[in-house]
């Protein structure tokens, strides 16, 4: 085993060189808060704010600006433009209740989005809960009943307004409580080594493109 | 978008969304019946305690006593996704109390659309409360549209300003475990919110406080104890009950027929 | 129209949603594609204002020589010329892309991969049998990890079956219980939003 | 004791590289259970007679190589074992050159020859049209010419091959792929019209997916994921990249999985608890 580095200067090392050490800059944070990984992290932010100026107007402005306002005169797609522009009235305090009008529109669309949106899946999940007891094994019928006992108890658990003091009421909150639990539980170990995978990527490169110890 | 040969459903519904139109309104019917018995003044009851609300103020109260700031954060959401908005109420109560209690409110962000959200958001609070004068907008700070160009400018701004209180209250991502076990480390007060349920494990590990699933969305209502709003969350309990009963209700019919008619009626 | 106005374009584009999800001869007039496109464009020019926030806030800490500084200044001429290289050159660029390929992507990717780091050191803080509630999800948590490790089944060769059963009954029936309750919460919140009574933004939080 | 439950964040990060390193550099080999759909490929593979031509469809590129090329690896390693003769061709712009850089070095181990034990046609555009092409003739679907634009008539290898059929001497197909063009077009140009058998070499995000075709025999099976590759590398005896990263994966458990113990033993000998 022994060291292979790429040539710094190849056009084939330099992108294996740059991508290496900036790995290293964002591991050293792991030791302390350090000028290595503040630099990393700035420019990090100045890269990420400046690739998001380039694509978003590229593909949020521009088209609308040529396609739809110059090559179909589709006149009415200035006022998303005025509207927008309307966010900038922060700087000008006597007009800057106006940046609320863009604000506005695009809450009310999140709002009637959710309630246009999401009230199918919702109710496949109510039918997704229906289920049948008749399996062809003994432990299937058994699970089916646990997992129906437990949805139900986990319904109950949010109950926000509905008192718990009743002795039914609070066995099958706790039930819920405990089942809500082993779900988050369950969920947790299970996505540990998903995000192992994406250190060992990294660690991968490291040890292999770049240090050239891995065959 | 509609395929030319799908013909409306009972003459006016486009396709498929027939029950979910009836759901939605029985949904909201119940929630607005709930706001009009409010409005009537007619007992309204209360919200059980949830105690990842009760300690707002407490990690506010401590950051000040630490002189310490406050550090909030709504996640990576859109300005339109639905956790965003609910963000939006609880940004407005920090924001009152930090300005009450002349604490200093950090306020990140990635998306420019939200900042400029929050931006009002928190210049109303700090009106409501008598304390324009406190307002900063350069605590309120955007950090790239980028997941993770965020995740490490925030995770660096936590070694930096150390802040005694972390609110992450929002739509989150693979972020979460880098913003709550970075603020872990830091010995700060943690309280984490979501609805995005790949995410909500991770703050009940790592956050001292987690409101789990929709007891984000009952923060409005619990914090301001308008009894308007908490109709709405009344209104939602019933809807709750409804479900239950549906629940049962296709089960015992599904072990009767081979052909659920609930579920077919409830698919159309 | 300091108030009203706002609200009643609130109402207005959650209706046009609303409406054009629901109803057939509403949805044959496309509307969702023209406000989809206004919102993108209203989206986009706010990019603007992340950059001014960024300029000001990292100008400040330039022109008051705050600690750490000189990061702010390469923060600034990085931004500032990899947008123009943008604009230039759009995001096809070969410089363009060359940097984001070779320096932000590795960047971004390791960031990623701190979580492993992270999920360690919160795992072993978190799981202790201080109640017996917590030890349940202890044990959910233990037998999940080592059933997704190979380790698990050369342990022992039912752990797959014992993880997939967690996955299938309770952590299915647990997350059911949560969704449903998060699509009704979302519901309530929707409509508070368009009756009005939560808009944060525009001051006066809920109730009138 | 007690103090097992204040290990500090840094030993434990430690403990996480150390995880990695050693998986990579020294791999243990952990037992890794071999998974029916894994087998059936093994199985189809060393059922054929050696002298078989088996045509290789690299569909994937730089982004998902650390998941495919320990699979790409561990095939042709049985490849060669069993005397069989790859084809390599790739729809995707990138894929047959990543699979003639890890081919060359398992060839030269085993001693086999460019264009008579093996041969690289190259990517070819015209995704699935060409690869239609290809079925009825190689020679024209490859414009004549190999990987590295050699007359494809030189090559010993390539001398009764006519088109990509049972005739020419094809008896089966392993297409290592990301997406699209993938398995798909595969499965309906050359499964079902020339009814070569098929496997598929796939990553861990598409086996539920690619699920109902094994089961409905379409592929003859998957090499599934990372974990695949450590089975098929244990089946054909070669420990690589894929064991290393199970491996990994083993030990990353056992050490949260060690630490959580650790933790509540110290808690639970914590005398203010």
């Amino acid at each position: 085993m022994s060291f292979d580095f790429p040539s710094l200067l190849s056009a084939d090392g330099a992108p294996v060189w740059a991508a290496a050490l900036c790995t290293l800059a964002i591991w050293t944070f792991l030791i302390r808060d350090n000028p290595i990984y503040r630099l990393a992290e700035h420019v990090m932010v100045a890269l990420a704010a400046g690739w998001g100026v380039g694509y978003y107007y590229y593909s949020y402005i521009h088209p609308v600006i040529t396609e739809e306002l110059i090559g179909q005169g589709r006149w009415f797609y200035i006022i998303p433009i005025i509207l927008g522009l309307f966010l900038y009235t922060r700087f000008i305090p006597s007009v800057s209740w106006l940046a609320r009008y863009p604000m506005s529109a695009y809450i009310g669309y999140g709002a009637g989005y959710y309630l246009a949106f999401n009230a199918k899946p919702f109710l496949s999940q109510v039918t997704a809960s229906f289920v049948s007891f008749s399996q062809p094994a003994f432990t299937g019928t058994l699970n089916q009943i646990v997992f129906f006992i437990c949805i139900l108890a986990s319904l109950v658990y949010f109950f926000f307004t509905i008192s718990k003091e009743r002795p039914a009421m609070g066995y099958a909150s706790q039930l819920g409580k405990i089942v809500i639990l082993i779900a988050l539980g369950a969920h947790f170990g299970n996505t540990v080594l998903y995000r192992y995978n994406l250190f060992l990527g990294r660690l991968s490169y490291v040890l292999g493109e770049w240090m050239g110890l891995l065959q | 978008m509609m395929l030319a040969q799908d013909g409306p459903a009972l003459g006016i519904f486009t396709a498929g969304s027939v029950a979910a139109f009836f759901a939605l309104l029985v949904i909201c019917g119940l929630v607005y019946m709930m706001i009009q018995r409010a409005r009537a003044g007619l007992k309204i009851p209360e919200i059980r305690k949830i105690a990842g609300l009760e300690a707002i103020d407490e990690a506010i109260g401590r950051a000040t006593e630490m002189g310490r700031p406050v550090h909030f954060t709504p996640g990576l959401g859109d300005p339109y996704n639905i956790q965003t908005i609910a963000s939006y109420a609880m940004l407005g109560h920090v924001a009152k109390r930090c300005a009450q209690y002349d604490t200093r409110l950090l306020q990140t962000n990635v998306d420019p659309f939200v900042l400029a959200i929050n931006n009002e958001v928190i210049r109303q609070a700090y009106l409501e409360a008598g304390r324009p004068d406190a307002f900063n907008p350069d605590d309120i700070t955007f950090h790239s549209t980028e997941q993770f160009a965020y995740a490490a400018s925030v995770l660096g701004l936590y070694e930096r300003e150390r802040p005694a209180a972390n609110i992450m209250f929002g739509a989150f991502w693979a972020e979460s475990m880098l913003f709550a076990e970075g603020g872990a480390y830091l010995g700060s007060i943690q309280i984490g919110a979501t609805a995005n349920t790949h995410q909500i494990a991770f703050f009940v590990a790592a956050c001292d406080y987690t409101l789990i699933g929709e007891e984000m969305f009952a923060a409005s209502a619990y914090l301001s104890k308008e009894p308007v709003l908490t109709g709405t969350v009344v209104g939602q309990d019933w809807a709750r009950i409804g479900v239950f009963a549906l629940i049962i209700l296709g089960t015992i019919l599904a072990q009767i027929g081979d052909t659920n008619w609930l579920a077919t009626i409830l698919k159309k | 129209m300091r108030k009203e106005f706002p609200m009643l374009l609130t109402v207005v584009a959650a209706l046009t949603v609303i409406l054009s999800q629901f109803f057939f001869h509403i949805a044959e007039w496309n509307l969702m594609d023209v406000l989809d496109k206004w919102l993108n464009v209203m989206w986009g020019i706010a990019i603007g204002l992340g950059i001014v926030n960024l300029s000001v806030v990292h100008g400040k800490k330039i022109m008051r020589r705050a600690p750490g500084f000189y990061n702010s200044v390469v923060l600034l001429a990085i931004l500032y010329v990899y947008a123009i290289l943008g604009l230039w050159t759009t995001t096809q660029g070969y410089y363009h892309a060359w940097i984001f390929d070779n320096v932000y992507a590795p960047l971004d990717s390791t960031v990623f991969g701190l979580v492993a780091f992270f999920i360690t050191t919160a795992a072993y803080r978190a799981f202790k049998v201080r109640t017996w509630e917590a030890t349940v999800m202890l044990l959910a948590g233990m037998i999940l990890l080592l059933g997704s490790a190979p380790i698990g089944e050369a342990i022992w060769a039912d752990w797959a079956h014992l993880r997939q059963w967690f996955l299938d009954i309770p952590n299915a029936a647990g997350m059911r219980g949560i969704v449903l309750g998060i699509y009704l919460g979302g519901f309530a919140t929707a409509l508070r939003v368009m009756l009005g009574l939560e808009r944060a933004w525009m001051g006066a939080m809920g109730g009138r | 004791m007690q103090k097992l439950q204040a290990i500090g964040r840094r030993p434990i990060y430690v403990l996480v590289f150390l995880v990695g390193i050693i998986a990579f550099l020294w791999p243990l080999g952990l037992p890794v259970s071999v998974q029916p759909d894994t087998l059936t490929v093994y199985k189809a593979l060393d059922a054929l007679p050696a002298g078989s031509l088996v045509w290789f469809g690299a569909e994937y590129d730089v982004s998902t190589k650390p998941e495919l090329d320990p699979q790409v690896v561990a095939v042709f390693h049985h490849l060669f074992q069993k005397n069989l003769k790859p084809v390599i061709y790739g729809m995707w712009l990138r894929g047959p050159t990543i699979v003639q850089g890890l081919v060359e070095p398992i060839a030269e181990e085993y001693g086999k020859q460019y264009g008579v034990d093996w041969i690289n046609l190259g990517h070819k555009p015209g995704t699935s049209t060409n690869l239609r092409l290809m079925t009825s003739n190689i020679t024209e679907g490859a414009a004549g010419v190999d990987h590295f634009g050699k007359p494809l008539a030189n090559y010993p290898i390539m001398r009764n091959v006519t088109a990509l059929d049972k005739a020419s001497g094809f008896r089966h197909v392993v297409i290592a792929e990301a997406g699209t063009p993938g398995n798909r077009e595969y499965l309906g140009i050359v499964v079902k019209e020339k009814a070569i058998p098929m496997s598929v070499a796939t990553l861990t995000m598409s086996i539920a997916e690619n699920k109902p075709f094994v089961v409905a025999g379409d592929f003859t099976g998957q090499i599934p994921g990372l974990r695949g590759a450590a089975e098929y590398e244990y089946l054909v005896g070669k420990a690589g990249k894929g064991a290393s990263g199970t491996d990994a994966q083993s030990l990353a458990a056992l050490l949260v999985f060690g630490l959580v113990v650790l933790g509540n033993i110290g808690y639970l000998t914590s005398p203010r608890r």
